[in-house]
């Protein structure tokens, strides 16, 4: 037998939630359109039965399908964290796709076939697969981008995100050519041990591989200088998708990043921290200087990422185990006050314009105090203020730093971190300390997306003050 | 004990939810829900104080907050003499604050709002006194800040109340950007940012250098919550909020935090010679400055701002020398005259609607007397004057800096002392005695005292002013308040410690605050130096001859008026305004924008240009190696 | 011999690149993208890759295409031809073009591998396709699941972005 | 031939990168994609080749599959843009900026 039921276990949260897509597929067939609710229903339940699998195998380690897939505790976690998402993703979407007079079936699918991909990608220490895993979810994301086809920004958003997305791939491509070339595998346990023995001209080669590598997965994070995609795709998608798209992604992409640099490059470890230390600096710093600029709540959070990505990429710079753990906890916090932050900016949207302008953000704090609130609650998250999730993020990404004696890099990340106070704090004067519009413009009165707006203000702040479970998670999710 | 501790935090926790959440409902009882929450908080703190004043130290820890691998922050909190002494001024001034503000605020449309804040800052202010770690501390510290910010914004209609409480804002991210890395450098050497665990274990583990980089990374952080030059500047526009913020969080409390924090490490300064040193001088220079700058000021909120600072500069000359008990006891003192000054501002605002400038004030007095006997007793004790509370501190300050070998630091500290003496005297005269400025004005505003809420809150304090510098006094060769504090934090040790008469020295710290009120009674009182006065100067010379205050006139012209020109002209618009508001504080702002304005042009719009950077970052990245292969 | 094929197919396809690139009418960049695909095709024979050649054909040269030309159809042709040959900074373009091909090109040179093994072991019973199914089913399998994914959201992907009346 | 082959794969992708960055017709740039990703799967060949090794012919399959569901979403978005300003002109779609 080459393969067996045990290389199906392995792989059963991603079995479940293609399951459920195809069942969409097939259901979405016969469904009235007054029905198509239903669609996002079963999506919810697919992703909640992944979930209860995730977390009941979790501390299980195997390897399945001949070493493509591995199951052990990160990709469990990271796997927790996409779920979330996706569920939180799929609430916010609900209402917005019937307003949107968009409520197809399809939207669900590639949803769901993306987060499918995105825990491969979480899963493998192979570099074709992490190539198609890679792919499937950038097309699913091309897509799900320019799914408002009706309106101008939709249709670029798509057209930029594709034109960038696949110039980047072809570097990867080119990559892991040349590391099969020089090691006559993609496997990165074996490319590690090859790497190891291998004469200088090997290791100088290998390092040129292993950059074109990482333009495609910095393009994923959205690193300086592959960042530029960022704010204006998050612009242009529909916001639940900009939600989905700020988070799990980039949890996939940290942890296949992490894999690859971890695990298949230690060998090189002094020169991939001298090229992720550059690239961390400049990522936080662009993403925050130039956010001080942003008229758009949707474009200030696309550039708030840019700059969120910086202070994970100083976690991997560490290079000890809290480092690593560091940056798992923190895509975790990320994902509660990023997820918030976008529902509120689909909260003040409208159907007739984009409408996430942070001026129509005025008055918001009094006309919606629990809004009002929680959106202060994700600044300040945003901003690094105890006691929430986002001080004790950074707290444990730049102590990961000192540790290393890489004191310049987290005296620039906390500096860093000072200026970003600034446009947070913005959207909150605009909030709270600018007056009443004259018109204020109707917002998006939805019970769904008050959920999870309440469900990422309580996680930002309860993993605040009790993160003990969740870094204890985090910290032992890297085994590598 | 523990449960009581961990209720002296969550009382006005529980007081900001339901003020905060229930608002709309509790609108007429916000303000007795709050006092009575802070009332709480103080009866119960009084069972850790007593505790410590026999000798013991009170610590709980209740979970662990962040376990660090080999680092575990506990989330824990801890009363010894320090936090003792902390806790008592906080819950009581705040006590006070809050009753006052039940008075102040009547009306107002943010009422609910205003107490839930206030309970939030004070929930804040404990979590950063009794914290039994610096991460806890920063808890607070920054949760003070952010409370600080809405309630400078609290007016957000004025525009210049939302952009001062953006500037609290920014400016103490800076100083907070130096705290992290302090206590980052802590958890690196000691493994811990347990109190417990450090301060017994810092001489072991620092050399003098680490000492000094953690040294002064802290002070940092203590320069932008005690608004230390040159990170002052959001303090004096910070006065935008309403006059209890300004009295509770801007005068008696949070500003103090900086101070606390400096007290707390005294291990660390201790090892840390030139960061002490910088301490003291940055704290002098301050003291000084500030007082300079009071001197000259209209606006009765910005001439108490700016006396803040200079009294903020002596808490630092004290703690700075090494005498770290001094510090604190100038803390509570300070807390307890300065938070009654605020009020009594405030009370005068309070009947003269709104308005500021002591150029329309005069012979207040008649309206309001038991306002203007406080403000006396307040300015008494300001400016040092036995036996108010402000003597015994600050002339211990002042002592303690002679002995521990800084002369100079001693000199700047007594002028200044004739300055604080003279602006607070200026302020009281101008404002409550002599005639009125205004004809009418009292009349047509209603002006009349302050209601009972308000005044009874006003004479504690008084009291407090009055006797509460008595535990510095020597009783049997020990002083009660030094011996509590040394305990916890003992002076640091001088090699050639000077001994000098205390007679002296009281008798000149005296001399300056009767100087300096002199001063002020001749100009402003008697009248024989004003703005017509100088003109009258330049009359020919037998007029000045025959006239018998020759010596008050050549004062007058030839120091006063000079001196006077530099501090409002030089110092004031020139240092303050332009180089350290628009030059450092927006210059920073201007450049970090001007960058980001210029990085933004990447992101033309055009996907071509996107792709430039993606190449670039290509050939950038691989060139780098490609050199090396070739 | 060897040699010359090679360079001519070389020649054949980095020229069909060249005048993808250089074109304006994008029907003639789409003959000249199936010249290229058709030039790699032949090299992939030189490099005993005959089921990649033959795919390179069918899927490259045949399908997508196609699939492109066809797109063109649909859209007004002198639409298309009026599209500005290059973008207005031409220069910034083909210099990080070139920035990138030097890079690549020094890494050519400089590269190494064992050659011993070269052009063994790439057929069973002289069947490359053999080969290549046997080596695909039985290590790949799961990227090759994972394929079918792709291709059904590309699928799904092309459906919803272009469907008249998405609910109907 | 070994450095050949990869000068050929280096030229395919320099020019389907240079082609990227300098087109302004859409469809061209998709096709300058494609050129783009042969040349670097060009490479998997080649590599498959020299070393003796199989897997990198059966990488390909992969990468032509992939090339081929990126054209297919490609080509619809070519399709939205068409309707959406009758023009595949990248250039006219640059309104998300800054």
């Amino acid at each position: 037998m080459l393969y067996s039921m045990k290389d199906l276990v392995a792989i059963m949260p991603e079995l479940i939630i293609t399951a459920f897509a195809f069942v969409i597929l097939l259901i979405d067939l016969w469904l009235p359109k007054k029905s198509k609710g239903l669609n996002g229903v079963l999506a919810l339940l697919g992703v909640a039965i992944a979930f209860g699998v995730t977390v009941s195998m979790y501390g299980t380690n195997m390897t399945a399908f001949r070493g493509m897939v591995v199951m052990d505790n990160a990709s469990n976690f990271a796997g927790i964290i996409m779920l979330l998402t996706t569920f939180a993703a799929i609430i916010l979407s609900l209402d917005f796709l019937k307003r949107e007079d968009m409520n197809v079936g399809e939207y669900y699918e590639i949803l769901l076939f993306s987060l499918v991909a995105m825990m491969v990608l979480a899963s493998t220490y192979n570099l074709i697969v992490m190539f198609i895993a890679v792919e499937t979810l950038s097309i699913g994301m091309y897509v799900l981008t320019g799914f408002l086809r009706d309106k101008d920004e939709s249709v670029e958003g798509a057209m930029k995100y594709f034109i960038l997305g696949s110039f980047a791939s072809t570097f990867l491509v080119l990559g892991i050519g040349l590391m099969y070339g020089l090691f006559g595998t993609v496997d990165l346990t074996i490319i590690k041990g090859g790497l190891a023995n291998a004469d200088s001209l090997h290791k100088w080669a290998s390092i040129l591989a292993f950059l074109f590598i990482f333009v495609g997965f910095g393009f994923k994070i959205a690193a300086f200088p592959f960042h530029s995609w960022t704010p204006d795709v998050y612009a242009a998608a529909p916001t639940p998708m900009s939600a989905f798209m700020s988070v799990a992604p980039k949890v996939a992409s940290f942890l296949a990043l992490l894999r690859f640099l971890v695990v298949g490059m230690s060998p090189i470890e002094v020169e991939w921290t001298k090229i992720l230390w550059v690239v961390a600096v400049f990522t936080m710093t662009f993403g925050n200087t130039v956010a001080l600029f942003q008229k758009d709540l949707k474009r200030l959070l696309g550039y708030s990422s840019i700059a969120h990505a910086g202070y994970m990429l100083v976690g991997i710079v560490a290079t000890n185990q809290l480092g690593y753990g560091a940056v798992m906890f923190y895509l975790f916090g990320y994902m509660f006050m990023n997820l918030g932050a976008f529902a509120i900016a689909e909260f003040i949207s409208t159907k007739q314009d984009r409408g996430t302008e942070i001026a129509s953000l005025r008055g918001m704090g009094y006309r919606y105090p629990l809004m009002g609130a929680a959106m202060l609650l994700f600044m300040f998250c945003l901003a690094g203020v105890p006691p929430t999730v986002g001080f004790v993020g950074k707290y444990y990404l730049f102590s990961a730093a000192v540790k290393s004696h890489l004191y310049l890099l987290a005296v620039i990340g906390v500096l860093n971190s000072a200026v970003s106070a600034y446009f947070y704090l913005n959207v909150i004067v605009t909030m709270y300390m600018k007056g009443e519009p004259e018109n204020a413009q109707p917002v998006f009165n939805s019970f769904p997306l008050k959920v999870v707006v309440l469900l990422g203000a309580v996680g930002v702040i309860y993993v605040g003050i009790f993160p003990s479970t969740f870094l204890d998670l985090a910290l032992h999710s890297i085994g590598f | 004990m523990s449960g009581i501790l961990l209720f002296v935090v969550l009382a006005p926790l529980i007081g900001f939810l339901i003020n905060g959440i229930f608002g709309k409902w509790t609108k007429p009882y916000a303000g007795v829900i709050a006092s009575l929450a802070l009332a709480t908080s103080f009866v119960l703190g009084l069972f850790p104080i007593m505790s410590v004043l026999h000798g013991n130290i009170v610590e709980h820890i209740y979970y662990t907050w962040l376990p660090f691998k080999e680092v575990v922050i506990p989330f824990g909190l801890r009363v010894d003499a320090l936090s003792a002494v902390m806790l008592f001024v906080v819950t009581f001034v705040s006590t006070m604050i809050h009753i006052y503000s039940i008075g102040y605020m009547h009306g107002d449309p943010g009422y609910s709002r205003f107490f839930a804040y206030l309970n939030l800052f004070v929930t804040s202010m404990l979590l950063l006194v009794l914290g039994n770690n610096y991460l806890l501390m920063f808890v607070g510290w920054e949760g003070v800040g952010l409370c600080s910010y809405l309630l400078i914004g609290f007016w957000y209609e004025k525009d210049t109340a939302s952009d001062a409480g953006e500037k609290a804002f920014v400016v103490n991210r800076i100083g907070d950007a130096g705290f992290t890395i302090g206590v980052m450098f802590i958890i690196y050497y000691f493994g811990s940012a347990t109190y417990a665990d450090v301060f017994p274990r810092a001489e072991e583990v620092l050399n003098s250098t680490a000492a000094t980089i953690i040294g002064l990374a802290l002070f940092l952080g203590a320069m932008g919550k005690s608004a230390q030059f040159p990170l002052y500047i959001w303090l004096t526009d910070a006065m935008e909020g309403p006059t209890p913020v300004s009295s509770l969080i801007h005068a008696a409390t949070m500003v103090t935090a900086g101070v606390y924090m400096v007290a707390r490490s005294n291990a660390i300064f201790s090892m840390a010679p030139i960061a002490q040193e910088v301490v003291a001088s940055v704290g002098a220079f301050t003291a000084f400055y500030a007082a300079t700058m009071a001197l000259t000021h209209k606006d009765i909120k910005r001439i108490l701002a700016y006396s803040t600072l200079s009294q903020l500069g002596y808490m630092f000359i004290g703690v700075g020398v090494g005498a770290y008990w001094t510090g604190m006891f100038h803390l509570m003192t300070h807390a307890f005259f300065k938070g009654l000054l605020f009020l009594g501002a405030g009370a005068v605002m309070h009947s003269m609607r709104g308005l500021l400038s002591i150029d329309l004030m005069g012979g207040l007095r008649k309206y309001m007397p038991q306002t203007a006997i406080l403000m006396v007793i307040a300015s008494l004790a300001i400016g040092g004057i036995p036996p108010f509370a402000g003597f015994f501190s600050k002339d211990a300050i002042l002592a303690h800096a002679l002995e521990f070998g800084h002369p100079i630091i001693w000199v700047v500290g007594e002028i200044t002392a004739f300055m604080t003496a003279f602006y607070m005297f200026r302020f009281v005269f101008t404002v409550f005695y002599g005639e009125e400025k205004v004809p009418g004005l009292y009349h047509d505003l209603h002006t009349h005292e302050a209601p009972a809420v308000m005044t009874i809150p006003m004479w504690t304090l008084g009291i407090l002013s009055m006797v509460g510098g008595f535990v510095g006094l020597h009783i049997g060769g020990v002083v009660p308040f030094e011996h509590l504090i040394t305990q916890i934090a003992p002076n640091t040790e001088v090699a050639n410690e000077a001994h000098y008469s205390e007679t002296v020295l009281i008798g000149v710290s005296v001399t300056m605050g009767i100087l300096g009120i002199l001063a002020a009674w001749i100009i402003y009182i008697k009248k024989i130096i004003t703005a017509e006065s100088i003109a009258r100067a330049f009359k020919p010379i037998y007029t000045l001859l025959a006239n018998t205050y020759y010596v008050d006139e050549f004062v007058a012209c030839c120091i006063v008026k000079p001196f006077w020109w530099v501090s409002r002209n030089f110092l004031w618009k020139i240092v303050d305004v332009i180089l350290i508001d628009k030059g450092m504080v927006d210059g920073a702002g201007w450049l970090a924008s001007r960058v980001g304005y210029l990085l933004r042009f990447i992101q033309t719009g055009f996907v071509n240009h996107y792709a430039y950077w993606v190449s670039l970052g290509v050939i950038v990245l691989s060139g780098w190696y490609i050199v090396k292969i070739i | 011999m060897e040699a010359i094929v090679f360079y001519i197919l070389a020649i054949i396809t980095v020229g069909g690149g060249l005048g993808v690139v250089i074109s304006q009418n994008p029907f003639r960049a789409a003959l000249w993208m199936v010249l290229t695909f058709v030039g790699i095709a032949g090299l992939f024979v030189m490099l005993h890759a005959q089921f990649n050649a033959m795919l390179q054909l069918i899927v490259y040269a045949g399908a997508i295409a196609i699939m492109i030309a066809l797109t063109m159809m649909v859209m007004d042709r002198r639409n298309l031809n009026a599209i500005g040959r290059f973008n207005p900074q031409p220069l910034w373009a083909a210099m990080f073009g070139a920035g990138i091909l030097a890079d690549l090109a020094v890494l050519a040179l400089k590269f190494k591998i064992d050659l011993s093994n070269a052009g063994k072991n790439l057929a069973i019973d002289g069947s490359n396709t053999k080969m290549i199914g046997d080596v695909l089913f039985k290590h790949y399998l799961f990227p090759f699941e994972i394929t079918a994914i792709i291709l059904l959201v590309a699928l799904l992907g092309a459906v919803v972005l272009t469907k008249k009346d998405i609910n109907q | 031939m070994l450095v050949q082959y990869m000068i050929v794969s280096a030229l395919l992708i320099a020019i389907g990168a240079t082609g990227v960055m300098i087109k302004r017709n859409f469809m061209i740039v998709l096709m300058s994609l494609e050129i783009m990703i042969n040349g670097a799967g060009m490479l998997l060949i080649v590599m498959a080749y020299y070393l003796g090794n199989v897997s990198g012919q059966v990488m390909f399959l992969f990468v032509a599959a992939v090339a081929a569901s990126e054209t297919a979403v490609g080509l619809a978005i070519a399709v939205m843009m068409y309707k959406r300003k009758g023009s595949v002109d990248i250039n006219d779609f640059s309104m998300l900026k800054k």
